[in-house]
């Protein structure tokens, strides 16, 4: 069978980083061909070379035989190439429908065609069991949701060839579910897909074959998925052996330090409490909206709570503004990474030191240069952030390097006391993770609490000391290590107490 | 009969001039008893929103200072489509040909005959001194964007020309904009390009202009007895300077009797509106140089 | 909408106060104006109102096109300057040609050439909005002083002025081409591919690129219409004061953008709505009129329209408060 | 930098890059200068380059704070005003009081007070920057002719005047407080957490809350300095021009932010380069100077300014479009 898609010796180079070192591989026709690789490793820069963004610096892009070169995203989508980059590129003003539909809205006598656009999107949305209304504003919606739109926009293309750039990393369960099975319709129709994902599982309950990336270079493609044993994935994807990613330790624990009494506000239904004990890691599980980050933005004074007290260490916690929060020694790292994580024009030195900064200034005003970037090079270099330098604009690192630059942000806070991580390790490699891993037991150990809100599944499980759940706005149970099995978290967190081997019901999304 | 309602539309009315005019123009209004609307007009935009609007407040005419001379036809339709009577004051309206509209009465003075006064008493000022016109300097500080600053400041010119003043020691200085430092960034250039001459005037628009230029002179030691600035206006800027506890370089200021046009232009109207006889077609009024020593006598001659 | 996941107790007040956030700009505007209608001498009647609406024509019509640029997160300066040089332009042509044709054909051309100017160093040449339109407006403006000499060019020709003039059913054919604009760009924004595509580069340009939008070329299109509106603003502007004025609407530039503010545009772009933008400019016309009507000071004017107009955006800013979080 | 992955061949055209890219408007402007000096008459001279730095002594100093202003991603457009109100109510209350130091304070409490009245408007209750402060433009510009009663308010303390006049190794002192307003708000925006908080702020105001700097708080300081350092200029001007006048700096505000945006200030916020805001502010005023050396027509200034500012932006983004992808 002939290749549809092929790279051939595939070239591009930024400033200071070879972002693909000529990469050759080649995808077929019902085919789901699983990219692999450590942050970094240039998959979204191959998927941006196939989408039209970028101009290859070297090597030839063949479609179905024919060597073809894209001037602009729009000749990608002309050719039969549908992507749905790593970083959602939607109008957040616009609906749903307007989103989907975007350079393609149906028209009629040159008026748009509203109805007709909202009956063919509210029907996709309706056939591949996203439960949205196409009038819904994307800027109303969690990223979950959006995610899925950007899923149903590529989908509607009705393209040839698809491209998935870590499309679950900010989807739960359900969505998730919907996507698998979306993406074997898709082979079953016989269309090309790409898929990048860091999460093993995934790509072993996908794709058909892989292919491996390790700094701009092709290290191997596995014609065969299943053949490939999850070690041998590993190893040539980060380099090194890893045996436990998560790396758990038994540890005692002390007395509770951070109490939460009663915290009301917007988004979550009715007063929450819930401790966590110094030295703990407390692992918070819920399906996408159940209101898990909304809770952790009121404990952090992100936004305004109607109600409820944070004690830390028995002493209340000042309100006013994540400032107070953060000087009481509670940090949070947003799910929201482009949104609310990262300065994105600033240098990753300068994300580094934003917050930290402070407790060490000359006269209370101005900077130290020196130690600023030694701090900013020590987690650079221990949280392998790959980047040509520190004064590199953090926005032209990858997602995963990103993330790892916001966690930096807070693993350099000296007075931390209680580390929030929500969704820690969204677009992370699998070895970047296991070192995140390591950094959060480290600092539970030093008597820190951690709380890591995932939607991960076996995440929550492998790391936390405890889980809590939360459905639908509202704590709904509490599972200490030893009885959080996979059954009984999932359990309660589906909606009125369904066992998970049930059929899902339809409103679990909103 | 309804009471009487009169408009005063001027084109600048922050400016203390037109402040004056309504000032006096209340003064007829309290006299008469009448009722006067002040309206600004600084654009031909504004000014037919207003003339609507007084249309709307039923007034039974109005005294225009219009943004533009060449706003006549505009003004006398719309004051004909809303029946109201017009007064025009300081600018005389044209058509678009050019030529005067008849039907509106006047009173002023054409911009280009102050500035010709302004030039006479500069000339006058130079012969007093007995400086050598040769070595003479001649700032223009020129807005020429503004057609009332170019009539003014080309009367003044013109004067200055016609007394034997050399062309040739004429700089312009164009202000970028009508304030005085503006006036005196371009006024310090034309010092820099002309360091030769040994004594200096200007001249400008109004007295702020004047002011940046004398600013200017001063800064690279050109002082009262090397200097001769003469404004127009005359009102609190020109007070100002005149009133100095050292004479500078701001010799004086052509005053133009804003109680004449603001009280005057008033009065005729409403005696217009009421019948009691039509105002005559053109009043030309003339402007007063006021300096240091003549100051109170020409306040005094004109009204204020 | 059965596909709709709105659970219906959240979904009544989300409605209602949707419902709020639409009408509250108009429904305030409707109290002022009952108000002032009660209060203030002469507001209240034809001629006022007619007034009124003739004084925010040119500001409504440009108001139109600049609501489409704000929304595309662009920003034009050079309103004021074109309307000036329109005007003059059309004014010199017609006193040389006699055609009014001719002349509104002159008009419109230079405004067209003028946006696409705007739009290709924009959109093209990736120059910064606010740079690239204020330099167009000096350049312009100083043409209008050149090819004018800086004198107002008078218009002798009736067909031509009568055009500022003439009623139909008691409305002036200025404020009757104004109606038209917002129908006509209420109706492109609304119900068309451009208007879509507009908002969507405004509100993210990348996503639009990446889906296939011509952004580039959408630009150039928004400021071209731009261009011809304005011009077209500016000849109606010369035909009612019956002249080409080359100093005529300084400061216009930024009457326009605030009326659209005023009426929710975002700066931010990705956000308009034109019976906002018709509010907005409607809100500045009646402050300026009523302040005349009171016979306000001069001095005091600056201080009450700077007052209303921070009103105007803290009413519209606490309705919305609610809303963000 | 040992932990660096850089790879050391691409690491050489980086730096040299990064250089041409910091220093190409500094150069740009050192060879424009060669050139004028070489080709225009009386340009290179000493009492030319210190008037050509006194004409633009204002704009330097208000640009330095505009520069903060823009790089937290807002936008003032109250300067021009609050430069005349500070300098009328200086001269009153040095008329009234006798004192400088009084009337000093008087002025820069006034300035302090504009501008924290802007930043309370828009950063606690979210007004719109522009709206807000066209609105405060208009108020002030109102308050300004009220106190003055739109005259002129003469000044003649001698020990006021002369501050406008004084020189210190040639240069008057306005230049010299210019010079200080660089280097105060250069060190302000790179070491210290204050500047780059500021550029935090407008490169993504959530992400900045959420990493601990007070938004709101920073916001408010950056408009209360920008008011304070506008005022002192206001009050310069007026020492300067020995009176206080109410309509002074019309028009001002876009001078500034034009000044900052050929800088290379982003309206986008988050960076600014106190360097490129000098070069922005020596560009504007050399423009102006030449064209009045060279007897530039007044029509024809507006083109060549126009043109100046397009062929300045163009120049630096062809400059930045090799380094887009
Ligand atoms: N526009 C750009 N300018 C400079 N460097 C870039 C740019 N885009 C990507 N890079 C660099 O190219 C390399 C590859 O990036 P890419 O986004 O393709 O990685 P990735 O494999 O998708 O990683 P992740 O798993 O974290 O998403 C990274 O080192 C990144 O910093
Ligand atoms: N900006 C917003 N506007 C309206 N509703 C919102 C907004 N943000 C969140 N919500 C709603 O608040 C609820 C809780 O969302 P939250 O993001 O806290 O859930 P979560 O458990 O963290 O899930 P996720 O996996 O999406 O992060 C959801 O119903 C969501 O739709
Ligand atoms: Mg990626
Ligand atoms: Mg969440």
């Amino acid at each position: 069978m002939a290749a549809y898609l092929e790279f051939d010796q595939v070239c591009k180079f930024f400033p200071g980083v070879k972002a693909l070192n000529g990469v050759s591989f080649s995808a077929h026709a019902g085919q789901v061909h699983g990219l692999l690789g450590e942050n970094g490793a240039g998959k979204s820069t191959l998927l941006k070379i196939l989408g039209g963004q970028y101009k290859p610096d070297g090597g030839r892009l063949l479609v179905d035989g024919k060597e073809r070169h894209f001037g602009s995203a729009k000749d990608a989508i002309a050719a039969g190439i549908a992507i749905i980059h790593q970083e959602l590129q939607y109008v957040p003003e616009l609906t749903v429908a307007e989103n989907v539909l975007l350079g393609r809205m149906p028209t009629r006598f040159g008026l748009l065609d509203k109805k007709k656009a909202h009956r063919i999107v509210a029907e996709k949305l309706a056939a591949i069991g996203v439960d949205l209304s196409p009038d819904a504003r994307l800027a109303d919606l969690s990223i979950a949701q959006r995610q899925m739109v950007e899923i149903c926009k590529a989908i509607m293309q009705d393209a040839q060839v698809i491209a998935f750039d870590e499309p679950t990393s900010s989807l739960s369960h359900r969505e998730t579910e919907i996507l698998f099975r979306l993406v074997k319709e898709l082979r079953a129709n016989g269309r090309t897909l790409i898929y990048i994902s860091h999460r093993l599982e995934e790509l072993y309950a996908l794709c058909d074959a892989c292919t491996i990336f390790r700094d701009g270079r092709k290290i191997v493609t596995h014609d065969v998925m299943a053949d490939v044993p999850r070690d041998r994935l590993i190893s040539d994807m980060v380099g090194r052996e890893l045996s436990d990613i998560y790396d758990y330790r038994e540890r005692p624990y002390g007395a509770a330090r951070l109490q939460v009494q009663g915290l009301n506000g917007k988004h979550v239904k009715g007063p929450q409490s819930f401790v966590v004990h110094g030295g703990e890691v407390l692992g918070f599980f819920g399906l996408v909206g159940a209101g898990r980050s909304e809770l952790m933005r009121l404990l952090y004074n992100a936004d305004a709570r109607t109600g409820g007290t944070v004690l830390l260490d028995g002493a209340a916690v000042a309100t006013g503004g994540p400032a107070e929060a953060i000087a009481a020694g509670i940090v949070l790292c947003p799910e929201d990474r482009k949104e609310q994580g990262i300065l994105a024009t600033a240098s990753v030195a300068e994300n580094i030191n934003i917050s930290v900064r402070r407790n060490d200034l000359r006269g209370g005003l101005f900077l130290r240069h020196k130690r600023e970037a030694a701090l900013a090079d020590e987690f650079i270099a221990r949280l392998r952030i790959k980047t040509p330098h520190r004064q590199q604009e953090i926005r032209l690192l990858s997602g995963g390097n990103q993330q790892k630059v916001i966690l930096a942000r807070w693993l350099a806070e000296p007075g931390l006391k209680v580390l929030i991580l929500d969704e820690p390790t969204r677009g992370i490699d699998v070895g970047a993770k296991n070192d995140i891993y390591r950094i959060i037991h480290e600092v539970a150990e030093r008597g820190c609490c951690v709380i890591v809100v995932s939607s991960e599944l076996p995440e929550v499980l492998g790391i936390s000391d405890r889980v809590i759940v939360m459905r639908e706005g509202a704590i709904c149970g509490e599972l200490p290590r030893a009885q959080a099995s996979e059954t009984e978290v999932l359990r309660l967190a589906l909606p009125d107490g369904l066992a998970p081997a049930a059929p899902l019901p339809e409103r679990s999304i909103a | 009969a309804d009471p009487v309602k009169i408009g005063f539309l001027v084109k600048q009315a922050e400016e203390p001039w037109f402040q004056d005019e309504w000032r006096y123009a209340e003064v007829a209004a309290k006299e008469k008893g009448f009722t006067l609307v002040k309206i600004g007009i600084p654009n031909g935009e504004k000014m037919m929103a207003a003339i609507d609007n007084l249309a709307a407040q039923k007034a039974q005419g109005f005294v225009i200072c219009a943004p533009d001379v060449k706003l006549g036809k505009a003004v006398e339709r719309a004051a004909k489509r809303n029946n109201l009577k017009v007064v025009s004051v300081d600018d005389r309206l044209v058509d678009g040909s050019g030529k005067p509209i008849e039907s509106i009465p006047h009173m002023g003075i054409s911009g280009y005959q102050i500035g010709k006064q302004v030039g006479e008493g500069i000339v006058a000022e130079i012969k007093a001194r007995k400086w050598n016109m040769a070595e003479v300097g001649a700032i223009r500080v020129a807005y020429d964007q503004l057609p009332t600053g170019k009539e003014r400041t080309t009367g003044a010119v013109d004067a200055l020309k016609a007394a034997g003043f050399p062309a040739a020691n004429i700089i312009d200085a164009p202000q970028a904009k009508t304030d005085t430092e503006n006036a005196f960034n371009a006024a310090n250039i034309a010092l820099t390009k002309n360091a030769k001459f040994k004594h200096w005037v200007a001249v400008g628009l109004n007295d702020e202009a004047v002011l940046g230029a004398v600013r200017a002179a001063e800064g690279r030691g050109i002082k009262a007895d090397n200097m001769v600035g003469i404004g127009i206006g005359g009102a609190k800027a020109a007070e100002n300077e005149l009133n100095k506890p050292q004479p500078t370089g701001f010799f004086g200021s052509v005053m133009i009797s804003a109680r004449e046009h603001g009280y005057q232009t008033s009065v005729n109207l409403y005696n217009w509106i009421t019948g009691k006889g039509t105002p005559p077609a053109e009043v030309l009024t003339k402007g007063m140089l006021m300096t240091r020593a003549n100051q109170a006598e020409v306040r005094k001659a004109m009204g204020q | 909408m059965s596909t709709s996941p709105m659970n219906p107790v959240a979904a009544a007040p989300l409605v209602s106060r949707q419902w709020l956030s639409d009408y509250s700009m108009p429904l305030a505007y409707l109290v002022l104006f009952a108000v002032l209608s009660a209060t203030v001498e002469n507001f209240f009647s034809l001629t006022n109102v007619v007034g009124l609406m003739l004084s925010v024509a040119q500001i409504g019509m440009v108001a139109c096109t600049m609501m489409l640029c704000l929304a595309s997160r662009d920003f034009d300066l050079s309103v004021g300057s074109t309307i000036a040089f329109a005007g003059v332009l059309g004014a010199i042509v017609l006193e040389h040609s006699g055609s009014v044709a001719i002349a509104v054909a002159a008009g419109l051309g230079a405004g067209a050439l003028i946006g696409a100017l705007n739009g290709v160093l924009i959109a093209y040449l990736r120059v910064n909005a606010l740079i690239a339109t204020l330099a167009t407006m000096l350049m312009v403006r100083g043409l209008a002083f050149i090819v004018s000499k800086g004198q107002a060019v008078g218009i002798n020709d009736d067909s031509f002025i009568d055009f500022g003039d003439t009623r139909i059913v008691g409305l002036p054919l200025p404020v009757l081409v104004a109606g038209a604009c917002f129908v006509v760009f209420g109706i492109l924004l609304n119900q068309t591919v451009f208007g879509r595509n507009t908002l969507a580069i405004g509100g993210n340009p990348e996503a639009a690129r990446l889906a296939g939008v011509r952004v580039e070329r959408l630009r150039v299109w928004i400021f071209l219409l731009q261009g011809v509106v304005t011009a077209m603003a500016g000849l109606i502007l010369a035909s009612r004061i019956t002249s080409g004025q080359p100093n005529a609407a300084q400061g216009f530039e930024l009457d326009v953008i605030s009326a659209c503010v005023l009426g929710g545009v975002s700066l931010q772009g990705g956000k308009a709505r034109i019976f906002g933008v018709l509010i907005g400019v409607l809100i500045m016309g009646t402050v300026e009129n009523v302040m005349n009507l009171l016979d306000v000071d001069a001095f005091y004017q600056y201080l009450m329209r700077g007052l209303i107009l921070l009103i105007a955006v803290l009413l519209d800013q606490l309705k919305t408060r609610g809303e963000r979080r």
